[in-house]
């Protein structure tokens, strides 16, 4: 059978759906951070092949834009956990609860 | 700018002045309080004698005003004030009513800066949301009166349930205010989109042009009456009331009792019983009922409490049933009466609170089982606070009883409710005499105990305020035709509108044409 | 000079006397007496003015004092021999009593404020006696009520006195509910009208129905109230706490009597069946009270109780009907006012004179110490027993015969009631001369007794006055006026020996019943307690006296029934406020809103994880939520 | 069944499977591989995008996230050098939930997206995304976010060096 | 293309950069002056902004194809962020000695947040709403975490990037769904053609994916639940700026995006947004409740007041369903005065706060004890604030909540569920006041006074929160300009 946009947008589906897995279920910050990619990532894909088979560019600009944006907040987001780690020696989330309720 | 701009506007002012002036002036401040009240009642007393001869406006509204700026045009919402029959009562009486408190809030010894502020505001604000002629800014200055109440309960009350108090009295409002406000603004939307106004005169017409949909009335009309129930004690949303004046300071319990409390009865008559005639007329039965509960069962409650500000507070809720009563009844005599004992009501509760405040500065307990014989120490307090007995008792002579006496006609007049004016007549006479008189004979009569032999009595500023109330009451309670004549008129068109229909199938209410 | 003025003057200078006193006087008791007496003695001779300008001519003024569209209430004076006499009465005997006060207050710390009191219990009985309307009667009905209460509870310090006070006012009270509801049944009954006058005409056009009755017996409760009839008679004993003019004035001889007065005012409304009612519940009352008096020892109870009595008398003869009804009524009513009063004013001489010692058997032997007294007070017993010539025989005759005559129409009745009345003048005669030997005859029975002394001329005057009324009360002419009043026949003036013997030919009967019934009170009363040293009546009845001695229980009755049921009641609405409304409802309402509260927030544990996870479920839930179909 | 077909099919899978690695790799949980799977799950994805005709982005992808972005990762996990995330249990009730609601949404997803067949009719796409084009769109339309995307670079950069020097008073 | 247009923006980036270098070369106790300056100059901006020679004038142009809109609605907001941003910098400097070190850096990441800030007002375009929102929220992760001595505030910011980044990537596979089907990312473009869409459940998904996101900045209900923990670690500027800036960023958006890009859509959904709007409002308060410590009392209301403020949303939604065009029932209208309301009332409410929690640690509730002795003008301050905030005469608070409940009411009449979502922000409004209560009782009537040393104010800072209380009580006693400025604002919505 004919490969589709619905292919594709499964695939990235099942990639975003992935990356939330991450998120909810892994402890470690900087693996959660690296599933938040994954979702983006796949966003990237679903604007990719939707630009595809639209026959319009316009969704590779914003790739672009995301990727950047992506790159920024990874740059922060790095640099916050490293200052979290040397305050708290853990990049643990069950560590992260002191204010609550 | 008439009259009334000064009346309101008055106390407010001397509130944002006596911001600015250092707090160690404390004798400065009370001299500010009483003075401004003074001219303010001073001013309502004008108001009232010049009431006749001044001109009616097409609706029959005097001294008519808008005071500019306020509100916004582009909702139909400005600041106009304005009295006629129904309400010029009521600012006299408030405007007497705040001297009074200011007298009596000699007692403050803590933060007078604050109370004092407060004070003016909450008079202020309860002068305004009688004289104003647009819903919004009568919910407005309801509400800027009703914050100060919370506040100085809360910071000045006494008795050590006062935070509890303090919270349920708050919530308790707040939850009758905003009902209330809810049904305003439901009742502000039946209007066309283009003309939609809070104008009280604009509405009137309109509504006496064209009925509410029922199903509107059906909507507003609840709510109207569950909030402002709620917020003049209607029975069972009573309890609130006995415990927040018991732990007010006197002043306060004076002023809210007194004035601020007639706010929803105010409301009941002027907006929610015209404008939504049809539903009104369903629920006056029922009206009358809770009514009942208020005589009856709060009479009971009261003749069963310790606490003589308890027992004072159970007793103004008591005395509510009766308006609501006259209220219910729907027809001139009836609601005239209602209005009358709003009036009177608010001389008497102010003179009780004050006294019983009195009484506590004094003794530093109000708890009965402590106190008795007081009339030989305190011969001005004993004789008004018997006084002040009787007239709760509607004795004649004094504004109550003939307000009493309309409201127990006029619910004669309707069929379904004798049966109810029977009970309430047995409350009203037996329960009350009968827990007043308890009062009388715990606290002043009996064996006076060792303790309190060097108790003295009330000096020239507690006198003064005691008299002036007692005064009112019996000038009033003897040529009542000076309020009477003044009511009839607005609510002969209000019970005009609320009856403007045949009663429905299920309307319960069957007028006694009399001749 | 306009009478017309008059009346207003009559009604309003006590109330002025009262206002200035309690505003100005209240340090200077010469003044306040002045005032007062002042105000009262201008109000009687003003009323012999009116009397004579209005005898004949009944007139009525009337302002307009509340108009409510359908509710019109009247401030109206109305001016007919019935008020006329009452208003004599009321001045009269006030007058003598005012200034028997003034010796008899002497030194006490509230003087003022006693005369205060007394100006304004005069005001709002002027008003009861002049009013023209219903519920101008009624106001001043209330007026007499508080003024009562406060004269009773005049000692307030006394516990006993404060109690009876609140006991009197709280009693009338339950006369009033009735009144004011059967005030209201016949507004709605006639069209919203109110005067006596125009229900009057009313009444003649449309005859007597159920709603009739009904209002007749509701207003009648209001005179069960203030005169003390049964079952409403119990506080007028313990009224006695009062001053004893107080108890002389206004709980001998003018506020019990209002109830009376009213209703020979009101009589037109009252039907057969609810005359019959009425009739025995005064000859019960009449009954109950005389054999309890037969065992107080109190000399002021005593009196209350016969006073009691002959208020049932008076209550039963308005019941009997007919014009001569409510005439022999009134005229009991006001020979009664002027022996009762005496009697009082006696009494009050004596306990003045022992230091306020009451009970009788520590008295005795006082004819010697103080005459005058001795003299005025046999006098007034004489009358009370219906001796002839004095005044009492001929008020009391008038009732027998009544009683007689009803028995035409009512054989039961009529019959019955005559023999109660009769019964009871027997016992009337008994225990007043009871007192009588036991007081003034025999040896002194204590030392206060022996160091008695006579009274002051201002207190000894007014006995002498009354008691010159009590002989004289009978023979001049009153019950003529009264016949006038409810016949409206103008009766023709007899000379003084034609009224002396006037009752034997008129009705030879009942003066054969009431003097047979006083010889045998008389000679009972002698042979038990002509030389007794103490009661021998305990001894011979047992039981049966000590219920007399309790007043037959009827306080302990109501103790245990009417007032503990309130308090239950009360106790019971306490309990469901201060628990369910306050504590459940609202409580359940604080608590629910604070619970959610604390439990919602544990939702925020503070872990990135679980908040990762309840933000997906919530954005699961939200997708389900609209796209889930 | 034409090569692309096939390709994409092979670098779906790879992405994929990788993908499963980086998340739930049930041999190690070391960061550090999860960092090296997510790489090749980022090369695998340039795979597809140059099966979509991408190639810019093709390009940026492999440079920008599997050179620049996942070596600052490797980088902090070095520097942090962070030990295996040791197997404290997964609250198992939380992780089934969780996986419910994922599989939800992604369930809601493809029954969309069957329900809706965006794919259907479309004309054959003849766009290339290869640089020029792309940076004259850049540079014309979207020249706005572009500048602002660098005003949040610079932020960023201000942040982390913020957030990172060593000078704590 | 016109750079005119967008010359305020330019200016406040400008001013950021120019800060950043100013900090370069400014001795260490000169620095807090770089914060006034800003202060000043953006106030300037903002009277410049009601002057016929600035961009705000020219009401009604679009530039760079259609992506930057200039219209009432975004003058609007631009000047609200201004505002909001003068007086959060006057808090900062108030608040600069708590902060380690770079307070510059601090002062002009304030200013980048609010370039984004007047970016997103404009944004018509889903490229310039995302960078711009991304703008925003990746300056305030660092604005967040800026007291890294505190661990609270770095796991604050943890959370807060955590969180935001997942919001993102919903919103960002939101955005690329909704291309997908429409092929449009221009909000005019969409809306001509979004009708034919109005079923397509991928771009539903999409859209709705797009309000995760916008839900996120605003803190309504599923995703609320960041705000707590935010507000309680970062540092009390920032927190401010987030409530009131980053709030209503996200409002803007939200208003442009339902209303119109896609009013067709939104018209589907009023049930969906009276559901939300009444749990945020009842989750806000209900977990209030309880709450002592002060930062995170007011960041639960703060979800609170996002809820009224969905009220609004709600009602015109409801409007538009009943084919009424937005400007038909002033929801809109409502919730840009509710937030102009709740702008003074907020920065007055944090600038206490901040000056008074600067000393102790604790940020509880009893830390005010005794304030009125202390600062008599905090005292009054934080009463009218928490007056204002539970919505009563005669402040702000009370004449947003009333438009508010006016415009849901309104709608009743059609659909039942607003009668009951009044009802609700009933409830929601009676529990706030018992906790807003409570703060008024810690200041006034709490037994324990600790320290009664008077705190000492700048003038700026008194000046700014004169300027609030008078706010507050403007806009509370004469709603009438403000009003006709919002409703024009709103008109823009309908086409």
């Amino acid at each position: 059978m004919i490969v589709g946009l619905e292919h594709y947008l499964v695939v990235s589906a099942l990639l975003f759906a992935l990356g939330l897995l991450g998120v909810i279920t892994r402890r470690n910050l900087i693996v959660i951070y690296m599933s938040l990619e994954l979702m983006l990532n796949s966003a990237n894909l679903a604007l990719v092949s939707f630009s595809r088979f639209n026959d319009n560019l316009n969704g590779q600009v914003m790739v672009f834009f995301i990727i950047t944006v992506a790159a920024a907040e990874v740059a922060v987001g790095l640099a916050l956990i490293v200052a979290l780690y040397r305050k708290r020696q853990s990049a643990h989330v069950e560590d992260l609860t002191s204010m609550k309720l | 700018m008439s009259i009334l701009t000064f009346i309101f506007i008055l106390p407010l002012l001397a509130a944002m002045a006596l911001a600015f002036v250092p707090r160690n002036l404390a004798i400065v401040m009370r001299a500010a309080a009483v003075g401004v009240t003074f001219v303010t009642m001073l001013l309502g007393v004008l108001m009232f004698w010049q009431f006749n001869g001044a001109p009616a406006d097409a609706n029959g509204y005097r001294f008519v005003t808008t005071i500019p700026g306020l509100g916004a045009e582009s909702l139909g919402i400005a600041c106009k004030l304005g009295v006629d029959g129904l309400n010029v009562g009521l600012v006299l009486m408030g405007a007497i009513v705040a001297f009074a408190a200011a007298c009596c809030s000699f007692e403050i010894k803590t933060r007078e800066k604050e109370f004092y502020i407060l004070l003016l505001t909450m008079t202020g604000g309860i002068l305004g949301a009688f004289m104003s002629l647009d819903l919004f800014f009568f919910y407005f200055f309801h509400e800027l009166a009703l914050v100060p109440t919370f506040i100085m309960i809360g910071v000045w009350g006494r008795g050590e349930k006062k935070n509890y108090a303090t919270f349920q009295i708050t919530l308790y409002l707040s939850i009758g205010a905003l009902l209330a406000l809810i049904g305003l603004i439901a009742l502000y939307l039946q209007l066309p989109t283009d003309s939609r106004t809070f104008d009280i005169p604009t509405l009137t017409q309109y509504f006496a042009e064209h009925t509410m949909a029922y199903s509107a009335q059906m909507f507003v009309f609840p709510l109207l009456l569950l909030g402002f129930g709620i917020l003049v004690s209607l029975w069972p949303f009573h309890s609130w009331a006995a415990l927040g004046y018991g732990s007010a300071p006197s002043a306060t319990a004076m002023l809210h009792a007194g004035v601020l409390k007639k706010f929803g009865l105010y409301g009941l008559i002027r907006v929610a019983i015209p404008f939504c005639p049809e539903v009104a007329r369903m629920h006056m039965q029922f009206l009358a009922w809770l009514a009942l509960g208020n005589v009856l069962y709060v009479g009971w409650v009261a003749m069963r409490q310790k606490n003589l500000n308890l027992l004072i507070g159970n007793s103004s809720v008591a005395h509510m049933g009766m308006i609501f009563l006259g209220i219910a009844s729907l027809n001139l005599i009836g609601v005239t009466g209602a209005v009358v004992i709003m009036v009177a009501h608010g001389f008497l509760a102010a003179l009780t609170f004050g006294l019983s405040g009195y009484i506590y500065s004094q003794t530093g307990t109000l708890e009965m089982s402590e106190l008795g014989g007081l009339a030989k120490k305190l011969r001005f307090v004993g004789v008004a606070f018997v006084m002040a007995a009787m007239a709760g008792c509607g004795l004649p002579g004094f504004l109550n009883f003939v307000g009493e006496v309309s409201v127990l006609f006029g619910a004669w007049q309707v069929n379904p409710l004798r049966g109810i004016t029977v009970l309430a007549v047995w409350g009203a006479l037996i329960i009350g005499a009968v827990y007043m008189l308890r009062a009388v004979r715990t606290v002043l009569h009996g064996e006076l105990s060792a303790k309190w032999e060097n108790l003295s009595d009330a000096d020239l500023w507690r006198r003064l305020p005691h008299a002036l109330l007692i005064a009112s009451l019996l000038v009033f309670g003897f040529f009542p035709r000076l309020l009477t004549d003044k009511v009839k008129p607005v609510t002969e068109q209000i019970v005009k509108m609320a009856t403007a229909k045949a009663p429905d199938s299920n309307g319960t209410v069957v007028l006694v044409e009399n001749k | 000079m306009k009478y017309e003025v008059l009346p207003w003057v009559i009604l309003f200078l006590p109330l002025l006397a009262t206002g200035i006193i309690t505003l100005f006087t209240l340090k200077n008791e010469k003044a306040s007496a002045t005032l007062s007496v002042g105000a009262i003695v201008v109000g009687f001779l003003s009323s012999l003015l009116c009397f004579r300008a209005f005898r004949f001519s009944p007139q009525e003024f009337t302002l307009n004092w509340l108009d409510l569209g359908g509710l019109q209430v009247d401030f109206g004076l109305k001016l007919d021999p019935l008020s006329l006499m009452m208003l004599l009465i009321v001045t009269g005997v006030g007058s003598a009593i005012h200034i028997y006060s003034i010796g008899y207050m002497k030194g006490d710390s509230g003087f003022s404020r006693f005369f205060a009191c007394l100006s304004l219990f005069t005001f709002s009985m002027l008003g009861i006696v002049l009013s023209n309307n219903f519920v101008q009667m009624f106001i001043f009905w209330e007026l007499v009520g508080v003024s009562s209460y406060l004269l009773i509870g005049f000692w307030f310090e006394k516990a006993s006195a404060a109690d009876a006070a609140k006991k009197a006012f709280l009693t009338n009270r339950l006369g009033d509910f009735g009144f004011i509801l059967g005030i209201l049944t016949l507004w709605a009954l006639f069209h919203g009208s109110l005067n006596f006058g125009v229900i009057a005409k009313y009444v003649e056009e449309n005859p007597a129905t159920t709603g009739l009755t009904v209002a007749g017996l509701l207003i009648f409760c209001g005179a069960v109230g203030k005169s003390a009839q049964f079952p409403l008679h119990v506080w007028l004993p313990d009224a006695m706490e009062g001053p004893t003019p107080v108890s002389a004035l206004i709980h001998a001889a003018t506020m019990v009597a209002a109830g009376v007065y009213m209703l020979c005012r009101v009589f037109f409304i009252f039907t057969p069946d609810a005359l019959t009612v009425i009739a025995w519940t005064g000859g019960f009352t009449a009954l109950l009270a005389a054999l309890i008096a037969v065992q107080q020892n109190d000399i002021k109870r005593i009196l209350a109780y016969s006073t009691l009595s002959q208020l049932g008398y008076m209550v039963m003869a308005v019941g009997l009907g007919g014009p001569a009804g409510p005439t022999a009524a009134m005229f009991h009513l006001t020979t009664h006012a002027f022996f009762k009063a005496l009697l009082f004013l006696g009494a009050g001489s004596v306990i003045h004179a022992m230091h306020h010692e009451q009970d009788i058997w520590k008295m005795g032997g006082l004819r010697k110490k103080m005459p005058v007294t001795y003299w005025t007070f046999l006098v007034g017993t004489l009358a009370l027993c219906g001796v002839p010539p004095f005044s009492g025989f001929y008020s009391k005759d008038a009732i027998l015969a009544q009683a007689l005559h009803r028995a035409h129409e009512y054989p039961f009745t009529g019959y019955a009631l005559f023999a109660i009345a009769a019964l009871v003048a027997v016992l009337t005669t008994f225990y007043m001369f009871r007192l009588f030997f036991v007081a003034f005859l025999g040896e002194p029975k204590a030392h206060e007794a022996e160091h008695a002394h006579e009274s002051p001329g201002v207190m000894i005057w007014p006995l002498r006055i009354l008691a010159l009324l009590s002989i004289a009360g009978g023979l001049i002419g009153i019950n003529e006026l009264f016949d006038y009043q409810f016949t409206g026949v103008q009766g023709q003036y007899s000379d003084l020996i034609t009224r002396l013997i006037e009752p034997f030919r008129h009705a030879p009967a009942a003066v054969f019943g009431g003097l047979v019934a006083v010889v045998i009170g008389y000679l009972a009363a002698k042979a038990f307690y002509g030389k007794a040293k103490s009661d021998p009546l305990p001894g011979k009845l047992g039981p049966w006296s000590r219920a007399m001695a309790n007043r037959f229980y009827v306080d302990e009755i109501y103790e245990a029934t009417v007032i503990r049921a309130h308090d239950l009641i009360a106790a019971v609405a306490d309990w469901i406020d201060r628990w369910i409304v306050e504590g459940f409802c609202v409580g359940l309402v604080r608590g629910g809103t604070d619970l959610t509260g604390r439990a919602l927030r544990l939702v925020q544990t503070g872990n990135l994880q679980s908040y990762a996870f309840l933000f997906v479920l919530g954005v699961a839930v939200v997708l389900w939520f609209v796209l889930g179909r | 069944m034409g090569l692309p077909d096939i390709l994409f099919y092979v670098f779906a899978v790879l992405t994929l499977v990788c993908g499963t690695l980086v998340v739930a790799n049930p041999f190690s949980r070391n960061p550090v591989t999860s960092a090296m799977f997510l790489v090749l799950t980022i090369i695998s994805m340039a795979g597809l995008f140059v099966l979509l005709h991408a190639f810019f982005l093709a390009a940026v992808q492999v440079l920008v996230y599997a050179g620049a972005v996942m070596v600052l990762f490797l980088f902090v996990i070095m520097l942090l050098d962070l030990k295996e995330e040791e197997r404290r249990k997964i609250k198992k009730a939380g992780f089934i939930t969780g996986l419910l609601a994922v599989t939800a949404i992604v369930g809601l997803f493809v029954r969309s997206l069957l329900a809706a067949h965006p794919g259907k009719d479309l004309p054959v796409p003849t766009a290339v995304g290869d640089t020029a084009t792309l940076g004259k769109m850049l540079f014309t339309n979207y020249l706005l976010p572009f500048e602002i995307v660098s005003i949040l670079l610079l932020v960023a950069m201000v942040g982390v060096i913020l957030l990172s020097k060593k000078d704590l008073k | 293309m016109n750079l005119s247009l967008i010359s305020l923006e330019l200016a406040v980036v400008g001013l950021g950069i120019v800060m950043l270098l100013a900090d370069l070369w400014l001795p260490v106790e000169r620095k807090r002056a770089i914060g006034y300056a800003a202060a000043a100059i953006l106030g300037i901006l903002l009277l410049n902004s009601f002057t016929s020679h600035c961009s705000c004038a020219l009401i009604g142009q679009s530039a760079f194809g259609g992506m930057f809109v200039q219209d009432a609605l975004s003058v609007f907001f631009k000047r609200f962020f201004l505002l909001a941003a003068v007086l959060t910098l006057v808090l900062a400097v108030e608040f600069s000695d708590r902060i380690a070190a770079g307070i510059s850096e601090y002062y002009s990441l304030i200013v980048f947040a609010l370039a984004g800030m007047v970016f997103a007002a404009s944004a018509n375009d889903f490229a310039l709403l995302f960078v711009a929102i991304e703008l925003i929220t990746v300056t305030f992760y660092v604005l967040t975490s800026f007291t890294r001595s505190k661990v609270k505030s770095l796991e604050a910011g943890v959370k807060y990037l955590i969180l935001g980044a997942l919001s993102s990537a919903f919103m960002v596979y939101g955005i690329a769904l909704v291309w997908g089907t429409s092929g449009k990312f221009n909000f005019t473009e969409l809306a001509q053609v979004v009708g034919n869409f109005a079923g397509n459940k991928v771009f539903l998904f999409g859209v709705l994916f797009i309000l995760v996101g916008l839900g996120f900045k605003i803190a309504a209900f599923p995703l609320q639940i960041w705000t707590p923990d935010v507000y309680q670690g970062a540092p009390t500027p920032t927190v401010a700026f987030l409530a009131v800036g980053s709030k209503a960023a996200g409002f803007v958006l939200l208003l442009r995006f339902l209303f119109y890009a896609i009013p067709s859509v939104t018209a589907q959904w009023t049930n969906l947004l009276i559901v939300i709007s009444g749990i945020t409002i009842l989750y806000g308060n209900l977990c209030a409740l309880p709450q002592r410590n002060l930062k995170r009392l007011l960041g639960y209301s703060s979800i609170a007041h996002a809820g009224y403020l969905l009220l609004g949303v709600a009602a015109l939604a409801g409007a538009m369903a009943n084919g009424k065009s937005p400007i038909a029932n002033d929801g809109g209208a409502a919730v840009l005065y509710y937030l102009a309301g709740y702008l003074f009332t907020t920065l007055a409410a944090f600038g206490v706060i901040a000056v008074v929690m600067k000393q102790l640690d604790t940020e509880d509730v009893s830390g005010l004890a005794g304030l009125n002795q202390r600062s008599p003008l905090l005292a009054t301050t934080m009463t009218l604030a928490m007056v204002s905030l539970a919505g009563i005469p005669p402040l702000a608070g009370f004449f947003g909540k009333f438009l508010l409940l006016k415009a849901v009411i309104e709608q009743g009449a059609t659909n039942y569920g607003y009668y009951c979502l009044a009802f609700t922000a009933l409830v929601g409004v009676v529990i706030s006041i018992y906790y807003y209560f409570g703060v008024v009782r810690a200041i006034y009537w709490s037994k324990e006074t600790p320290d009664l040393s008077a705190i000492h104010l700048s003038w700026p800072m008194k000046a700014s929160v004169a300027a609030c209380v008078a706010g507050m009580f403007y806009l509370g006693l004469f709603p009438g300009a403000l009003l006709t400025m919002t409703s024009k604002a709103v008109s823009v919505l309908a086409h």
